[in-house]
């Protein structure tokens, strides 16, 4: 079976690109706005939806994907005004409900809109790379580098843009970045637009290979979820190791041990991490560093 | 310059200024005095706008302030040097002087290079995370910080909170060449020097009232300051 | 006979030093004073001796215990009650609740009537805490470290922010406790109320101890002052 | 406590509206998920329940025994789910309601099994689960095929067509496939083919390449997958990207609409997907109870039927035919003219039971729909050449 | 807070006076939804000594649910068992897995609580799925025996499950009352009000939260047991996070957090508006995640808080209206 670890590798990198896609909005809201964004499964979704409609009506797929991750930026922005803006101080217990509620409700417009039967939006770069010791589709590698890319986007952003400066600010110190006559309103919205903009382009583009329906955020975002604990809140980077490590050790557990035992054994490292570093794999400190 | 009449602001159901008077003339300098829990960081909040006023008003440049947000006063002026100096600690000097020009955009060479003028020591660790710099530097830091924003009023709380005699002392000579530059000061200190060295109106601040109001050289010289802080 | 004895305690925060090499002892029966200006280091010391936060370095010994300071609920157990700057009770339960906290915590059973009276709480123990004015919340978290029935009281400020006549009264409760046997270390920035109640001062400036003596002493050493006001910049052009 | 109230009166509204008031009324009970993600499937069969009632209604009812009743279909969402299933079988059971048709979903079969064992005027024709172990012959009878059909449809695929060794996947989340997957692998090794591998994976995963890879490495001739056609069209698309040249069957109900949302098809042509027959497979065999559904459901609901309309459709009819012969409303009696009915009794069917002795529809509870394989090509499933059905009732 | 201690009283006797007048009239299926309420309300009452009392959000509660559940179904089909030694067995058993699990979770805080109980409960649902000897794997368990028959109530299945699950949950209430009331629950409250300040008055917060998470645990099993009894049949979909797990959540959090009186009313009002709106089935999940959300933003406090604040009014215009009588006069 190890001849085949260098497809289980490839495999799990795949998979982990895709992981870390969805991880990478969501750790960046939560740890600039301490916000748990459950439906940012709902936001992938959408952007997986969005793309597949105007695809369907025959726009180009090119096309399609940045059309649809700005519409889900205004989705993603209306979640916050309406769901968490009014109940900031309410603590994380009411963010998380809140989060929960605006999950359900989103999936049901989702159903009503769309019904829950799946579908994909046709692969635009079907084709397969074939080397002698193992095989990877052409789209893979764009989702591949697409989460490259989007993780540079996003760095940039922070550290080379004034807008990045002032939600670092943020995030380290509110009182102090009001008094830098910083208006944190707009900021906040930035953040959110930012995170929803990866959020739909994520679906956006994993639409062209997995299945889109009502309730396809869901297993991404838990899995976002576990990412985030073990790269740590807020740390960038960690939402990219955090995303490969947890699809090579699926790929690796699935492979090697059983396919049964594949969440399992995603949850079971989720559960050691925690035993042994309470605060996740990086420490909690690391907040947009 | 700016004017506050019958301020009054607090907490919760607590109120911790009542009545609260002050005026700070084009140019002037002004330290607010008083013993801890006095009132003193509540003013200073009430002023940048952090604490909303529960009562009186704020004038500043003849415009009324009272419920401007934070980010307005910042614009029109007024910008504080908060309590526990409260610099970006995750972040290079640099980029906390960035932000303290944020309404300026981008800074400018010439701000950067009044920034490091007055403070050396900050052009050496620009690019130095400032959570790990020391309190006087850190200090200082937040001063240069607050000047980036060209503020015509620098509101300063206890700038000198856990600082050395020799931090003191940079600070105070900051200060004296911020002053001659015309920026206004609203100094708010438990520090007598810092005070005598800045000031030119003092007012003294007791339990969530004026106290004492005059000329900063006579009123600090003055006995009662003393009792009030040492309860003669 | 010194009930608390610390030494050489040092505590460092990053780049900053918030206690230097702390050496002091606080005698039984005593009321105990400590000032300082602002950052001087004296909550800090409150905090490490109550077991909040662990210091850099030294430890202490209290009432013939050594190997100091201790977690929380141990110091609480062994005596060492604290009280906070900022007002703390539980805000969400009523002051009956608070008090029963408190109590159930406490080693043995204290004399609650007397607490409630001494401390004037009779009329508000069925209303939320957080309703309560700030006084009276003032005397409910003094009244929940009393209802512990420690030998050390660390009083953090426990005048900040009343009124004259409440300061009087609080000056009172805290008399009447030490007058049962309590040891007091009081940090206090108004002086008057201070000096008032403390048979010794320990005068702290930028983490280190600078003087210690009797009020009066206090009030009239020079260099005490000139530390105190901020005075003795010498060196500042005009 | 305002709340109680109000539930309390819309029960009661809602129990008084469904028992309705004239004699000639007799209401027929559905478990069905009509909201909810499987709802694409449990629509589907809603409709055609409905549909027939409602044209037996236009005919001035269902005759049973001199009596004209009007039918009307009371619909129990069960949102594929076993709690939501259970409460709304004890509604229709509130309602009055006796005869039910479903569950769909793996689910819920089961967990309403208890409730329908114990019930002495309840009868149950489930039209969708393939789920172990939920007939009993007595008051619960099955017309869509158990899982046992569906994976010997496989088994003869494998056999006629010589294939030598197979790996299987299935999804861990189907009761059926699950629990008779250690079966289906000893029966295939019995007939000589070599398992290489059984792999699993569940509703909704989107990655299936560690399977896949460890499956391709045993080089299996075929590749078995059973689930659901989301999964399915994935998982064919991965395994052909990473190289897997066999030949891949499916054995799941996969409408050609869900197929064709969910992959080119082109990289389906060739698969083959190996199940008892459904609707779309009559209608290209020219039933012609099929092609009549088929026009009718189109006029009425604007789409296709969908593959497990041929299910509800015989469910309804079969039962109804059972009410007439017995000549009577009550379950019981229903129930035995159930056990007594062949195949060449009840008109209108689509579906070509095969029967089992002296021509009886069911044995044990559970009627014999015939199973065949057919190959993708173009857009739809198609039979492969020569097949033909055999006509086993009167069309 | 008068006020709230009145309703610790009247809504029990409410519910009480309402099984009692409306058992004996009641059809199956409202005595079925009443018992799935009950039993929702069971978890929910004592999940709020844990989320109420300490502030620790647990996502775990679905899998120890699970455990009592299965527990009961392999001990009275596998083993022969008896239903009540079962009931006791599954609530220790479960009691047990909850230390356990407290004991490794209560190494973290806040979010990370969370999503480590997320963790365990998922793992946990796994465990349903692939331990298939003891659980049946997704075939779960069918022909569990049904519930012993209290005496006259021997003919009406239905009639007896709802009066044994009432039975159970006067015990989880009045337990959850007692724990409230005991020095555990006075550390627990103090715990999440304000740690620090708790520490300092010197309470073992580990000891006071592990306790609440037992206690939580314990019913959590007992209420499963009955669970398994009642459907008897035990799948492994209804121990899942977002199923079970995360519904108690929200019962507690739209009831009213820390009242235990609330929590019913939530198990109410969630379970039972899915059944009312069973007519508008397309939109029912939806409005429930709209009703859901409007209790978040707009009444924080749950319908408790509703009440109270709609008692306090009350109490309030009473007085002013006694004063005038007496001015009157």
């Amino acid at each position: 079976m190890l001849e085949l670890l260098p497809q289980q590798l490839v495999n799990g990198l795949a998979l982990g690109s895709s992981y870390a896609l969805i991880a990478l909005g969501l750790t960046l809201v939560f740890g600039v706005l301490q916000i748990p964004n459950f439906p940012h499964g709902e936001l992938y979704m959408l952007g997986a939806s969005f793309t597949y409609v105007l695809v369907a009506y025959g726009m180009n797929f090119w096309v399609a994907v940045p059309i649809a991750s700005l519409a889900v930026v205004i989705v993603g922005i209306l979640l916050d005004q309406v769901g968490y803006r009014r109940i900031d101080t309410g603590g994380n217990l009411s963010l998380m409900i809140s989060a929960l509620a605006m999950s359900t409700v989103l999936q049901q417009v989702a159903t009503l809109i769309w019904g829950a039967e799946p579908h994909t939006t046709l692969s635009p770069l079907p084709g397969v790379l074939r080397t002698a010791y193992f095989s990877i589709g052409y789209y893979q590698m764009l989702i591949f580098a697409a989460t490259i890319a989007c993780w540079l986007f996003v760095w940039v952003v922070l550290h080379r843009s004034r807008l990045g400066l002032a939600i670092r600010a943020m995030s380290q110190n509110k009182m102090a970045a009001q008094l830098m006559g910083i208006d944190l309103i707009w900021i906040r919205i930035a953040t959110f637009a930012i995170g929803a903009l990866i959020g739909g382009f994520a679906g956006s583009l994993l639409g062209a290979s997995f299945p889109i329906y009502p309730t396809m955020g869901l297993n991404p975002v838990l899995k976002a979820f576990v990412i985030l604990v073990i790269g740590g809140v807020g740390n960038l980077w960690g939402a990219i190791v955090g995303g490969f490590v947890l699809g090579i050790l699926e790929i690796l557990v699935s492979a090697y041990i059983s396919s049964q035992l594949q969440d399992i054994g995603t949850f079971a490292v989720l559960v050691i991490v925690l035993i042994v570093r309470p605060n996740g794999l990086f420490g909690r400190a690391e907040v947009l560093r | 310059m700016l004017s506050i009449e019958n301020l009054a602001a607090g907490y919760d159901r607590l109120e911790v200024l009542h009545d609260i008077s002050i005026k700070v003339e084009e140019a002037g300098s002004v330290v607010v005095l008083g013993p801890n829990g006095a009132g003193k960081s509540t003013l200073c909040r009430a002023i940048s706008g952090l604490l909303p006023c529960r009562h009186g008003k704020i004038v500043f440049d003849g415009k009324d302030m009272t419920g401007a947000s934070p980010a307005d006063r910042v614009r029109a002026g007024i910008v504080q040097v908060p309590e526990g100096r409260q610099v970006f600690p995750d972040m290079t000097v640099l980029e906390n002087l960035r932000l303290g020009s944020w309404i300026h955009g981008e800074p400018k060479g010439p701000d950067l290079q009044k920034a490091f003028d007055l403070f050396p020591r900050l052009a050496e660790r620009r690019n130095q995370n400032a959570g790990l710099m020391s309190g006087g530097e850190q200090q200082l830091l937040a001063l240069a910080r607050a000047m980036m924003a060209r503020p015509s009023l620098l509101l300063l709380d206890e700038p000198t909170q856990g600082l050395s005699p020799v931090a003191i002392e940079q600070v105070a000579t900051a200060l004296i060449s911020i002053r001659a530059q015309g920026v206004s000061i609203l100094l708010v200190e438990q520090n007598l020097s810092l005070a005598e060295a800045v000031g030119e109106r003092a007012y003294v601040l007791e339990t969530g009232r004026c106290a004492l109001e005059g000329p900063a050289a006579e009123l600090l010289s003055s006995d009662a300051v003393a009792a009030s802080y040492l309860g003669h | 006979m010194s009930l608390l004895s610390i030494n050489a305690i040092t505590q460092r925060f990053g780049g900053i030093t918030a206690l230097s090499d702390i050496t002091m002892s606080v005698e039984e029966g005593t009321i105990h004073g400590l000032i300082g200006p602002n950052g001087a280091g004296k909550t800090t010391l409150i905090n490490i001796l109550s077991g909040l936060v662990k210091p850099s370095e030294g430890s202490m010994e209290f009432n013939g215990r050594q190997n100091g300071p201790w977690p929380m609920a141990s110091a609480v157990q062994y005596g060492i009650v604290r009280t906070f700057q900022q007002t703390r009770v539980f805000m969400g339960l009523t002051a009956r609740e608070n008090l029963r906290i408190a109590h159930v915590a406490g080693a043995g059973d204290a004399n609650a009537d007397d607490l409630i009276e001494a401390l004037a709480l009779g009329d508000v123990l069925d209303r939320v805490a957080g309703e309560l004015p700030y006084a009276v919340l003032r005397r409910l978290s003094l009244a929940l470290a009393l209802g512990l029935r420690p030998k050390l009281l660390l009083l953090d400020e426990p005048a900040v922010g009343l009124a004259p006549d409440e300061i009087t009264k609080m000056a009172e409760v805290i008399r009447h406790f030490h007058g049962q046997g309590l040891t007091v270390l009081l940090v206090e920035h108004n002086m008057r109320f201070l000096m008032e109640l403390a048979s010794r001062v320990s005068v702290f400036v930028q983490g280190r101890l600078l003087f210690e003596g009797t009020p009066a002493e206090c009030q009239n050493n020079p260099t005490v002052i000139d530390a105190y006001l901020g005075r003795g910049l010498k060196h500042v052009e005009h | 406590m305002k709340m109680m109230k109000t539930l309390l009166t819309a029960a009661t509204f809602l129990s008084a509206s469904a028992v309705g008031s004239f004699a000639e009324n007799l209401t027929l009970g559905e478990l069905h998920p009509v909201t909810g993600p499987a709802s694409f499937y449990g629509l589907v069969m809603s409709q055609t329940l409905k549909l027939r009632a409602e044209q037996t209604n236009e005919k001035g009812g269902l005759d049973v025994g001199g009596t004209k009743y009007t039918l009307s279909i009371a619909t129990g969402d069960d949102q594929a789910q076993a709690t939501k299933g259970v409460a709304a079988l004890r509604k229709l059971m509130t309602d009055d309601v006796h005869f039910i048709f479903g569950p769909l979903a793996s689910a819920v079969a089961p967990a309403v099994k208890p409730i329908i064992d114990k019930q002495t005027d309840l009868l149950q024709i489930i039209d969708g689960s393939i789920a172990d172990g939920v007939v009993n012959g007595k008051n619960s009878f099955r017309v869509q095929a158990s899982a046992d059909t569906y994976n010997n449809a496989v088994l003869n695929y494998l056999t006629e067509n010589k294939v030598k060794s197979v790996a299987v996947m299935t999804d861990r989340s189907h009761q059926g496939f699950v629990m008779s997957e250690k079966r289906m692998g000893e029966s295939i090794e019995k007939a000589g083919v070599k398992v290489t591998g059984l792999e699993h994976f569940q509703i909704g995963d989107t990655d299936f390449s560690a399977q896949l890879t460890n499956l391709r490495a045993s080089m299996p001739d075929a590749l078995v997958l059973r689930g659901y056609p989301g999964e399915g069209a994935l998982i064919t698309k991965q395994a052909e990207a990473l190289g897997f040249k066999g030949q891949i069957v499916w054995e799941m109900g996969a409408p050609p609409s869900t197929v064709m949302k969910n992959i080119p098809s082109a990289q389906m042509d060739g698969v083959t997907n190996c199940i008892p027959r459904m609707m779309a497979d009559y209608v290209r065999l020219n039933v012609p109870n099929a092609l009549k559904l088929q026009e009718e459901f189109k006029k009425k609901y604007g789409e296709d039927p969908g593959e497990n309309a041929s299910f509800s459709n015989d469910a309804f009819w079969i039962l109804t035919t059972a009410m007439q012969k017995a000549g009577s409303i009550k379950a019981p009696d229903v129930a035995k003219a159930l056990t007594e009915m062949k195949v060449t009794d009840v008109p209108n069917l689509i579906i070509q039971y095969q029967p089992y002795e002296n021509g009886l529809l069911f044995k044990d509870g559970q009627a014999n729909p015939p199973s065949a394989c057919q190959v993708w090509k173009g857009e739809s499933w198609q039979n492969p050449p020569g097949d033909k059905i055999e006509m086993t009732t009167k069309n | 807070m008068k006020q709230e201690i009145t309703f610790r009283w009247v809504i029990p006797a409410i519910v009480v006076l309402l099984a009692v007048i409306g058992i004996p009239f009641a059809n199956d299926y409202l005595l079925y939804v009443a018992t799935i309420i009950v039993l929702m309300s069971i978890l929910a009452v004592s999940y709020d000594v844990l989320l109420g009392l300490t502030g620790y959000l647990s996502l775990a509660h679905g899998f120890l649910y699970g455990v009592g559940a299965y527990t009961t179904a392999y001990l009275t089909t596998n083993s022969g068992w008896g239903y009540w030694p079962a009931l006791v067995a599954s609530a220790v058993i479960s009691g047990v897995m909850g230390t356990v699990i407290a004991l490794v979770a209560f190494r973290t805080r806040g979010i990370y609580f969370a999503v480590l109980t997320l963790g365990i409960g998922l793992v946990g649902y796994q465990l349903f799925l692939v331990l298939e000897p003891i659980t049946g794997g997704v075939g779960g368990f069918i022909g569990i025996p049904g519930l012993p028959s209290l005496p006259g109530f021997a003919d009406a299945p239905q009639r007896n499950n709802l009066v044994i699950a009432l039975l159970v949950l006067a015990v989880a209430y009045g337990a959850s009352m007692l724990f409230l009331r005991s020095s555990i629950g006075a550390a627990c409250l103090a715990v999440r009000e304000d740690v620090v300040l708790a520490q300092s008055l010197g309470i073992r917060i580990g000891m006071a939260r592990l306790c609440a998470f037992s206690f939580s645990a314990v019913f959590a099993g007992a209420a499963g047991s009955l669970f398994a009894a009642i459907s008897n049949f035990v799948g492994p979909d209804d121990f899942s996070v977002m199923a079970t797990g995360f519904q108690t959540v929200v019962y507690v959090v739209v009831g009213g957090m820390g009242t235990l009186w609330g929590p019913v009313l939530g198990a109410v009002l969630i379970v039972a508006l899915p059944e009312i709106l069973r007519g508008a089935s397309t939109y029912a999940v939806f409005i429930y995640g709209l009703i859901l959300l409007f209790f978040i933003l707009f009444a924080p406090k749950g319908i408790a808080g509703f009440l109270l604040a709609a008692a306090k009014r009350m109490s309030r215009s009473g007085r002013v209206v006694i004063s005038k009588e007496a001015e009157a006069r």
